[in-house]
Protein backbone atom coordinates (compact mmCIF):
# COMPACT_ATOMS: atom_id res chain seq x y z
CA UNK A 1 0.00 0.00 0.00
CA UNK A 2 0.98 3.79 -0.23
CA UNK A 3 1.26 5.93 2.10
CA UNK A 4 2.16 10.11 2.15
CA UNK A 5 4.95 11.16 4.14
CA UNK A 6 4.90 14.91 4.93
CA UNK A 7 8.33 16.57 6.92
CA UNK A 8 8.45 20.16 8.58
CA UNK A 9 11.41 22.42 9.52
CA UNK A 10 14.66 20.75 10.15
CA UNK A 11 13.06 17.75 9.25
CA UNK A 12 12.03 18.89 5.50
CA UNK A 13 15.30 20.65 5.25
CA UNK A 14 16.96 16.58 6.51
CA UNK A 15 15.82 14.86 4.17
CA UNK A 16 15.40 17.36 1.57
CA UNK A 17 11.74 17.30 0.70
CA UNK A 18 8.76 18.48 2.51
CA UNK A 19 6.75 15.35 1.11
CA UNK A 20 7.19 11.78 0.13
CA UNK A 21 5.09 9.35 -1.23
CA UNK A 22 6.49 5.41 0.18
CA UNK A 23 5.17 1.90 -0.98
CA UNK A 24 5.13 -0.20 2.64
CA UNK A 25 3.54 -3.16 2.67
CA UNK A 26 -0.05 -4.17 4.13
CA UNK A 27 -0.35 -3.77 7.48
CA UNK A 28 2.93 -1.66 8.00
CA UNK A 29 2.76 0.77 11.38
CA UNK A 30 4.19 3.65 12.09
CA UNK A 31 7.27 2.25 13.22
CA UNK A 32 7.99 1.07 9.88
CA UNK A 33 7.84 4.08 8.12
CA UNK A 34 10.08 5.76 10.22
CA UNK A 35 12.66 2.82 9.97
CA UNK A 36 11.85 3.35 5.53
CA UNK A 37 12.86 6.86 5.91
CA UNK A 38 16.32 5.88 7.88
CA UNK A 39 17.24 4.40 4.69
CA UNK A 40 17.22 8.09 3.04
CA UNK A 41 20.19 10.46 3.05
CA UNK A 42 19.86 12.73 5.50
CA UNK A 43 17.99 10.89 7.97
CA UNK A 44 20.73 10.31 10.24
CA UNK A 45 19.60 13.66 11.97
CA UNK A 46 16.06 12.15 12.81
CA UNK A 47 16.22 11.51 16.60
CA UNK A 48 15.77 7.76 17.88
CA UNK A 49 11.91 8.68 17.95
CA UNK A 50 10.29 11.21 16.56
CA UNK A 51 6.85 12.19 16.85
CA UNK A 52 4.51 11.05 14.24
CA UNK A 53 1.33 12.05 13.24
CA UNK A 54 -1.47 10.30 11.00
CA UNK A 55 -3.73 12.01 9.63
CA UNK A 56 -3.28 15.06 11.71
CA UNK A 57 -3.47 13.14 14.88
CA UNK A 58 -0.79 12.21 17.22
CA UNK A 59 0.13 8.50 16.93
CA UNK A 60 2.11 6.27 18.85
CA UNK A 61 4.64 4.03 16.93
CA UNK A 62 2.64 1.04 17.18
CA UNK A 63 -0.53 2.28 15.48
CA UNK A 64 -1.33 0.63 12.01
CA UNK A 65 -1.86 2.59 8.66
CA UNK A 66 -4.55 2.36 6.26
CA UNK A 67 -3.69 3.06 2.27
CA UNK A 68 -3.56 6.79 2.08
CA UNK A 69 -2.76 7.38 5.26
CA UNK A 70 -0.92 11.10 5.77
CA UNK A 71 1.94 9.79 8.10
CA UNK A 72 3.63 13.08 9.01
CA UNK A 73 7.02 13.49 11.27
CA UNK A 74 6.76 16.45 13.80
CA UNK A 75 9.63 18.29 15.07
CA UNK A 76 9.76 19.80 18.48
CA UNK A 77 7.64 22.17 17.67
CA UNK A 78 8.09 25.74 18.92
CA UNK A 79 4.82 27.74 18.37
CA UNK A 80 4.39 30.92 20.28
CA UNK B 1 -17.71 34.79 18.19
CA UNK B 2 -17.26 33.08 14.74
CA UNK B 3 -15.33 29.73 15.38
CA UNK B 4 -13.86 29.41 12.55
CA UNK B 5 -12.61 33.20 12.54
CA UNK B 6 -11.72 32.95 15.84
CA UNK B 7 -9.04 29.78 16.49
CA UNK B 8 -6.90 29.85 13.15
CA UNK B 9 -3.68 30.15 11.00
CA UNK B 10 -3.52 33.63 9.61
CA UNK B 11 -0.67 35.13 7.65
CA UNK B 12 -2.29 38.69 8.55
CA UNK B 13 -0.73 40.76 11.30
CA UNK B 14 -2.82 39.73 14.81
CA UNK B 15 -4.25 42.87 16.28
CA UNK B 16 -4.96 42.77 19.87
CA UNK B 17 -8.71 44.58 19.85
CA UNK B 18 -9.99 42.19 17.24
CA UNK B 19 -9.55 39.18 20.10
CA UNK B 20 -10.55 41.04 22.80
CA UNK B 21 -13.82 42.15 20.13
CA UNK B 22 -14.31 38.53 19.46
CA UNK B 23 -14.98 37.34 23.02
CA UNK B 24 -16.44 40.50 24.81
CA UNK B 25 -19.59 40.04 26.09
CA UNK B 26 -21.64 41.96 28.73
CA UNK B 27 -21.80 39.11 30.77
CA UNK B 28 -18.29 38.73 31.21
CA UNK B 29 -16.39 41.03 33.66
CA UNK B 30 -12.81 39.95 32.98
CA UNK B 31 -10.74 39.74 29.59
CA UNK B 32 -7.19 38.45 29.87
CA UNK B 33 -5.20 38.70 26.72
CA UNK B 34 -1.78 36.75 25.96
CA UNK B 35 0.71 38.33 22.91
CA UNK B 36 3.23 36.37 22.00
CA UNK B 37 5.79 38.66 20.26
CA UNK B 38 9.02 38.49 18.11
CA UNK B 39 12.01 38.66 20.78
CA UNK B 40 15.31 40.64 19.62
CA UNK B 41 17.43 38.09 21.66
CA UNK B 42 16.98 34.59 22.12
CA UNK B 43 19.40 31.97 23.76
CA UNK B 44 21.72 34.99 23.56
CA UNK B 45 22.15 35.75 19.99
CA UNK B 46 20.77 38.52 18.14
CA UNK B 47 17.36 37.77 16.56
CA UNK B 48 15.97 39.37 13.37
CA UNK B 49 13.29 38.13 12.61
CA UNK B 50 11.15 34.77 12.63
CA UNK B 51 9.80 32.29 10.16
CA UNK B 52 6.86 30.47 11.32
CA UNK B 53 5.56 27.55 9.51
CA UNK B 54 2.63 24.79 10.86
CA UNK B 55 1.54 21.69 9.60
CA UNK B 56 -1.87 24.00 8.59
CA UNK B 57 -4.52 20.84 9.24
CA UNK B 58 -3.22 19.32 12.58
CA UNK B 59 -2.43 22.89 13.84
CA UNK B 60 -6.05 24.21 13.26
CA UNK B 61 -7.40 20.97 14.42
CA UNK B 62 -4.96 21.16 18.22
CA UNK B 63 -5.54 24.85 18.33
CA UNK B 64 -9.49 23.76 18.43
CA UNK B 65 -8.50 21.19 20.57
CA UNK B 66 -7.40 23.36 23.05
CA UNK B 67 -10.13 25.99 23.30
CA UNK B 68 -12.45 23.00 23.42
CA UNK B 69 -10.39 21.90 26.40
CA UNK B 70 -10.33 24.97 28.04
CA UNK B 71 -13.92 25.51 27.67
CA UNK B 72 -14.65 22.50 29.67
CA UNK B 73 -12.16 22.84 32.40
CA UNK B 74 -13.30 27.13 32.65
CA UNK B 75 -17.20 26.75 31.94
CA UNK B 76 -18.46 29.88 30.92
CA UNK B 77 -14.87 30.69 29.32
CA UNK B 78 -14.96 32.51 25.37
CA UNK B 79 -11.88 32.01 24.00
CA UNK B 80 -10.06 33.20 20.61
CA UNK B 81 -7.08 31.76 19.88
CA UNK B 82 -4.97 33.33 16.27
CA UNK B 83 -1.21 32.23 15.16
CA UNK B 84 0.65 33.90 12.85
CA UNK B 85 2.57 32.52 10.26
CA UNK B 86 5.25 33.79 7.51
CA UNK B 87 7.64 36.21 7.95
CA UNK B 88 8.09 37.96 11.46
CA UNK B 89 9.41 40.77 12.21
CA UNK B 90 11.15 42.13 15.45
CA UNK B 91 7.98 43.39 17.82
CA UNK B 92 5.48 41.76 15.77
CA UNK B 93 2.67 39.50 17.82
CA UNK B 94 3.15 35.45 16.70
CA UNK B 95 0.32 34.56 18.83
CA UNK B 96 -2.66 35.95 20.50
CA UNK B 97 -4.80 34.76 22.73
CA UNK B 98 -8.48 36.28 24.11
CA UNK B 99 -10.24 34.94 27.28
CA UNK B 100 -13.50 36.36 28.85
CA UNK B 101 -15.44 34.96 31.97
CA UNK B 102 -17.48 36.20 34.28
CA UNK B 103 -14.88 36.41 36.64
CA UNK B 104 -11.29 36.93 36.67
CA UNK B 105 -9.65 33.72 37.71
CA UNK B 106 -10.91 31.43 34.75
CA UNK B 107 -9.97 34.40 32.47
CA UNK B 108 -6.56 34.16 33.66
CA UNK B 109 -6.31 30.68 34.28
CA UNK B 110 -7.63 29.24 30.40
CA UNK B 111 -5.42 31.92 28.76
CA UNK B 112 -2.71 30.37 30.85
CA UNK B 113 -4.07 27.09 29.87
CA UNK B 114 -4.34 27.85 26.33
CA UNK B 115 -0.26 29.12 25.51
CA UNK B 116 0.84 26.35 27.92
CA UNK B 117 -0.87 24.09 25.45
CA UNK B 118 -0.59 25.30 22.28
CA UNK B 119 3.50 25.69 23.03
CA UNK B 120 3.30 21.94 24.00
CA UNK B 121 1.63 20.38 21.42
CA UNK B 122 0.66 22.38 18.23
CA UNK B 123 2.68 21.18 15.21
CA UNK B 124 4.42 24.87 14.92
CA UNK B 125 7.65 25.67 13.76
CA UNK B 126 10.10 28.88 13.58
CA UNK B 127 13.33 29.47 11.84
CA UNK B 128 15.02 32.46 13.40
CA UNK B 129 17.18 34.66 11.20
CA UNK B 130 20.25 36.45 12.85
CA UNK B 131 22.07 39.53 12.85
CA UNK B 132 25.41 37.45 11.08
CA UNK B 133 22.79 36.80 8.40
CA UNK B 134 22.35 33.03 9.50
CA UNK B 135 19.49 31.11 10.30
CA UNK B 136 18.16 28.08 12.27
CA UNK B 137 15.00 25.88 13.46
CA UNK B 138 14.45 26.66 16.98
CA UNK B 139 14.78 23.37 19.36
CA UNK B 140 12.59 23.96 22.30
CA UNK B 141 13.72 20.34 23.90
CA UNK B 142 17.88 20.62 22.67
CA UNK B 143 17.61 24.12 24.60
CA UNK B 144 16.25 22.67 27.79
CA UNK B 145 18.25 20.20 27.60
CA UNK B 146 20.95 22.26 27.68
CA UNK B 147 19.59 24.29 30.46
CA UNK B 148 19.36 21.34 32.23
CA UNK B 149 23.41 20.12 32.43
CA UNK C 1 7.01 54.24 29.91
CA UNK C 2 6.42 57.05 31.11
CA UNK C 3 5.18 55.90 35.12
CA UNK C 4 2.98 58.86 35.46
CA UNK C 5 1.23 58.55 32.57
CA UNK C 6 0.94 54.52 32.75
CA UNK C 7 0.15 54.33 36.52
CA UNK C 8 -2.88 56.19 37.02
CA UNK C 9 -7.01 56.90 37.73
CA UNK C 10 -8.62 58.41 34.53
CA UNK C 11 -11.64 59.64 33.63
CA UNK C 12 -11.20 58.72 30.07
CA UNK C 13 -11.92 55.46 28.55
CA UNK C 14 -8.63 52.59 28.79
CA UNK C 15 -8.00 51.46 25.30
CA UNK C 16 -5.92 48.27 25.06
CA UNK C 17 -3.67 48.55 22.61
CA UNK C 18 -2.51 52.07 24.51
CA UNK C 19 -1.87 49.63 27.54
CA UNK C 20 0.11 47.30 25.02
CA UNK C 21 1.56 49.76 23.66
CA UNK C 22 3.06 51.51 26.92
CA UNK C 23 4.74 48.33 27.65
CA UNK C 24 5.94 46.77 24.45
CA UNK C 25 9.72 46.31 23.75
CA UNK C 26 12.03 44.22 21.72
CA UNK C 27 13.15 43.00 24.33
CA UNK C 28 9.85 41.12 25.07
CA UNK C 29 8.53 38.01 23.86
CA UNK C 30 5.35 37.87 26.16
CA UNK C 31 2.67 40.47 26.52
CA UNK C 32 0.06 39.87 29.47
CA UNK C 33 -3.22 41.95 29.43
CA UNK C 34 -5.78 42.12 31.71
CA UNK C 35 -9.30 44.45 31.46
CA UNK C 36 -12.35 44.39 33.89
CA UNK C 37 -15.12 44.96 32.08
CA UNK C 38 -18.52 46.18 33.45
CA UNK C 39 -20.87 42.96 33.71
CA UNK C 40 -24.60 43.05 33.44
CA UNK C 41 -25.20 41.13 36.28
CA UNK C 42 -24.06 40.64 39.92
CA UNK C 43 -24.96 38.95 42.80
CA UNK C 44 -27.91 37.94 40.94
CA UNK C 45 -29.21 41.75 40.39
CA UNK C 46 -29.27 43.11 36.62
CA UNK C 47 -27.01 46.07 36.52
CA UNK C 48 -27.30 48.96 34.44
CA UNK C 49 -24.14 50.37 35.26
CA UNK C 50 -21.39 51.37 37.67
CA UNK C 51 -20.10 54.55 39.25
CA UNK C 52 -16.10 54.42 40.37
CA UNK C 53 -14.72 57.13 42.89
CA UNK C 54 -11.85 56.75 44.42
CA UNK C 55 -9.46 58.88 47.47
CA UNK C 56 -7.30 59.42 44.27
CA UNK C 57 -3.87 60.59 45.72
CA UNK C 58 -3.87 57.13 48.23
CA UNK C 59 -5.27 55.23 44.75
CA UNK C 60 -2.91 56.57 42.96
CA UNK C 61 -0.37 56.23 45.68
CA UNK C 62 -0.86 52.02 46.56
CA UNK C 63 -1.06 51.58 42.62
CA UNK C 64 2.85 52.90 42.25
CA UNK C 65 3.27 50.88 45.20
CA UNK C 66 1.50 47.37 43.36
CA UNK C 67 3.45 48.15 40.12
CA UNK C 68 7.25 48.96 42.37
CA UNK C 69 6.53 45.33 44.12
CA UNK C 70 6.39 43.58 40.66
CA UNK C 71 8.54 44.93 39.16
CA UNK C 72 10.67 43.63 42.19
CA UNK C 73 8.84 40.35 42.19
CA UNK C 74 8.94 39.46 38.30
CA UNK C 75 12.13 41.54 37.48
CA UNK C 76 12.34 42.83 34.09
CA UNK C 77 8.67 43.25 33.81
CA UNK C 78 6.84 46.03 32.19
CA UNK C 79 3.82 47.34 33.51
CA UNK C 80 1.16 49.51 32.80
CA UNK C 81 -2.06 50.50 35.02
CA UNK C 82 -5.13 52.35 34.63
CA UNK C 83 -8.15 52.43 36.92
CA UNK C 84 -11.03 54.27 35.62
CA UNK C 85 -12.95 56.57 37.50
CA UNK C 86 -16.57 58.24 37.41
CA UNK C 87 -19.54 56.39 35.70
CA UNK C 88 -19.40 53.16 33.19
CA UNK C 89 -21.64 51.45 31.05
CA UNK C 90 -22.60 48.08 30.07
CA UNK C 91 -19.35 47.03 28.88
CA UNK C 92 -16.53 49.46 29.54
CA UNK C 93 -13.58 49.25 30.81
CA UNK C 94 -12.85 49.06 34.64
CA UNK C 95 -9.31 48.60 35.20
CA UNK C 96 -6.47 47.52 32.63
CA UNK C 97 -3.62 46.15 33.25
CA UNK C 98 -0.09 45.53 30.76
CA UNK C 99 2.66 43.45 31.70
CA UNK C 100 5.71 42.69 29.37
CA UNK C 101 8.50 40.65 29.79
CA UNK C 102 11.01 38.45 28.09
CA UNK C 103 9.26 35.31 29.01
CA UNK C 104 5.70 34.56 29.51
CA UNK C 105 5.12 33.29 32.88
CA UNK C 106 6.52 36.47 35.21
CA UNK C 107 4.72 38.23 32.10
CA UNK C 108 1.25 36.51 33.11
CA UNK C 109 2.09 35.97 37.11
CA UNK C 110 2.87 39.97 37.18
CA UNK C 111 -0.47 40.82 35.34
CA UNK C 112 -2.47 38.25 37.82
CA UNK C 113 -0.33 39.79 41.07
CA UNK C 114 -1.35 43.51 39.94
CA UNK C 115 -5.64 42.67 39.78
CA UNK C 116 -4.90 40.63 42.86
CA UNK C 117 -3.45 43.27 45.12
CA UNK C 118 -5.07 46.31 43.23
CA UNK C 119 -8.53 44.35 44.48
CA UNK C 120 -7.39 43.71 48.02
CA UNK C 121 -6.30 47.37 48.91
CA UNK C 122 -6.63 50.46 46.48
CA UNK C 123 -8.88 52.81 47.84
CA UNK C 124 -11.64 52.11 44.88
CA UNK C 125 -15.63 51.59 45.36
CA UNK C 126 -18.31 51.17 43.19
CA UNK C 127 -21.91 51.79 43.19
CA UNK C 128 -24.04 49.76 41.16
CA UNK C 129 -27.04 50.89 39.21
CA UNK C 130 -29.69 48.28 38.82
CA UNK C 131 -32.60 48.01 36.44
CA UNK C 132 -35.29 48.51 39.32
CA UNK C 133 -33.60 52.78 39.56
CA UNK C 134 -31.67 51.69 43.17
CA UNK C 135 -28.41 51.61 43.11
CA UNK C 136 -25.77 50.56 46.15
CA UNK C 137 -22.36 50.79 47.32
CA UNK C 138 -20.55 47.23 46.68
CA UNK C 139 -19.12 45.55 49.24
CA UNK C 140 -17.01 42.65 48.81
CA UNK C 141 -16.61 41.71 51.94
CA UNK C 142 -20.47 41.02 53.04
CA UNK C 143 -20.42 39.04 49.45
CA UNK C 144 -17.30 36.90 50.39
CA UNK C 145 -19.32 36.55 54.25
CA UNK C 146 -22.75 35.59 52.54
CA UNK C 147 -21.09 32.88 50.23
CA UNK C 148 -19.36 31.23 53.19
CA UNK C 149 -22.58 30.69 54.62
CA UNK D 1 -5.07 70.04 67.57
CA UNK D 2 -7.22 69.58 64.48
CA UNK D 3 -7.27 66.86 62.04
CA UNK D 4 -9.12 66.54 58.67
CA UNK D 5 -11.20 63.36 58.31
CA UNK D 6 -12.46 62.71 54.61
CA UNK D 7 -15.03 59.60 54.27
CA UNK D 8 -16.10 57.82 50.99
CA UNK D 9 -18.54 55.62 49.40
CA UNK D 10 -20.81 54.39 51.74
CA UNK D 11 -19.61 56.05 55.14
CA UNK D 12 -19.63 59.48 53.13
CA UNK D 13 -23.39 58.89 52.67
CA UNK D 14 -24.05 57.44 56.43
CA UNK D 15 -22.67 60.45 57.90
CA UNK D 16 -23.94 63.18 54.89
CA UNK D 17 -20.64 64.17 54.51
CA UNK D 18 -17.27 63.27 52.80
CA UNK D 19 -15.27 65.72 54.81
CA UNK D 20 -14.84 66.80 58.64
CA UNK D 21 -12.75 68.67 60.36
CA UNK D 22 -12.62 67.47 63.99
CA UNK D 23 -10.41 68.81 67.32
CA UNK D 24 -9.41 66.17 69.20
CA UNK D 25 -6.50 66.67 72.23
CA UNK D 26 -2.83 66.97 71.10
CA UNK D 27 -1.20 62.87 71.29
CA UNK D 28 -4.60 61.57 70.14
CA UNK D 29 -4.49 58.52 67.94
CA UNK D 30 -6.36 56.83 65.31
CA UNK D 31 -8.88 55.30 67.49
CA UNK D 32 -9.82 58.36 69.42
CA UNK D 33 -10.50 59.96 66.13
CA UNK D 34 -13.02 57.02 65.53
CA UNK D 35 -14.46 57.17 68.31
CA UNK D 36 -15.50 61.01 68.15
CA UNK D 37 -17.03 60.14 64.72
CA UNK D 38 -19.15 57.15 66.70
CA UNK D 39 -20.96 60.36 68.36
CA UNK D 40 -21.84 61.56 65.01
CA UNK D 41 -25.58 60.83 63.55
CA UNK D 42 -25.82 57.76 61.03
CA UNK D 43 -22.42 56.75 62.45
CA UNK D 44 -24.16 53.45 63.96
CA UNK D 45 -23.73 52.98 60.03
CA UNK D 46 -19.50 52.32 60.65
CA UNK D 47 -18.26 48.55 61.30
CA UNK D 48 -16.67 47.64 64.37
CA UNK D 49 -13.47 48.56 63.02
CA UNK D 50 -13.41 50.05 59.66
CA UNK D 51 -9.82 50.79 57.94
CA UNK D 52 -7.98 53.89 58.01
CA UNK D 53 -5.21 55.84 56.11
CA UNK D 54 -3.42 58.59 57.89
CA UNK D 55 -2.05 60.99 55.12
CA UNK D 56 -2.91 58.19 52.21
CA UNK D 57 -1.15 55.58 54.03
CA UNK D 58 -2.78 52.52 55.58
CA UNK D 59 -2.50 53.02 59.60
CA UNK D 60 -3.20 50.84 62.57
CA UNK D 61 -5.57 52.13 65.57
CA UNK D 62 -2.85 52.73 67.63
CA UNK D 63 -0.91 55.49 65.36
CA UNK D 64 -0.14 58.71 67.00
CA UNK D 65 -1.58 61.66 65.02
CA UNK D 66 -0.16 65.02 63.92
CA UNK D 67 -1.72 68.69 64.06
CA UNK D 68 -3.26 68.73 60.02
CA UNK D 69 -3.57 64.89 59.37
CA UNK D 70 -5.75 63.65 56.84
CA UNK D 71 -7.59 60.64 58.52
CA UNK D 72 -9.38 59.10 56.03
CA UNK D 73 -12.03 56.14 56.74
CA UNK D 74 -11.80 53.56 54.40
CA UNK D 75 -15.02 51.70 52.89
CA UNK D 76 -14.66 47.86 52.25
CA UNK D 77 -12.13 48.80 48.62
CA UNK D 78 -14.20 47.44 45.70
CA UNK D 79 -11.89 48.35 42.56
CA UNK D 80 -11.22 45.88 39.35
Amino acid sequence: MTVRVLLFASYADAIGSPELTLDVPDGARVSDVVERLRLLPGADRLPPAPLVAVNAVYAAAGSALAPGDEVAIIPPVAGG
Amino acid sequence: MKDPVHVALTHDPIHAQELIDAVASHSCGAISLFLGTVRDVNDGRAVTGIEYSAYVAMAEREMRSIVDEATQRFPGVRLALLHRVGRLELGEVSVGIAAAHPHRTPALDAARYTIEELKRRVPIWKREQYTDGTREWVDPTARRAEVAL
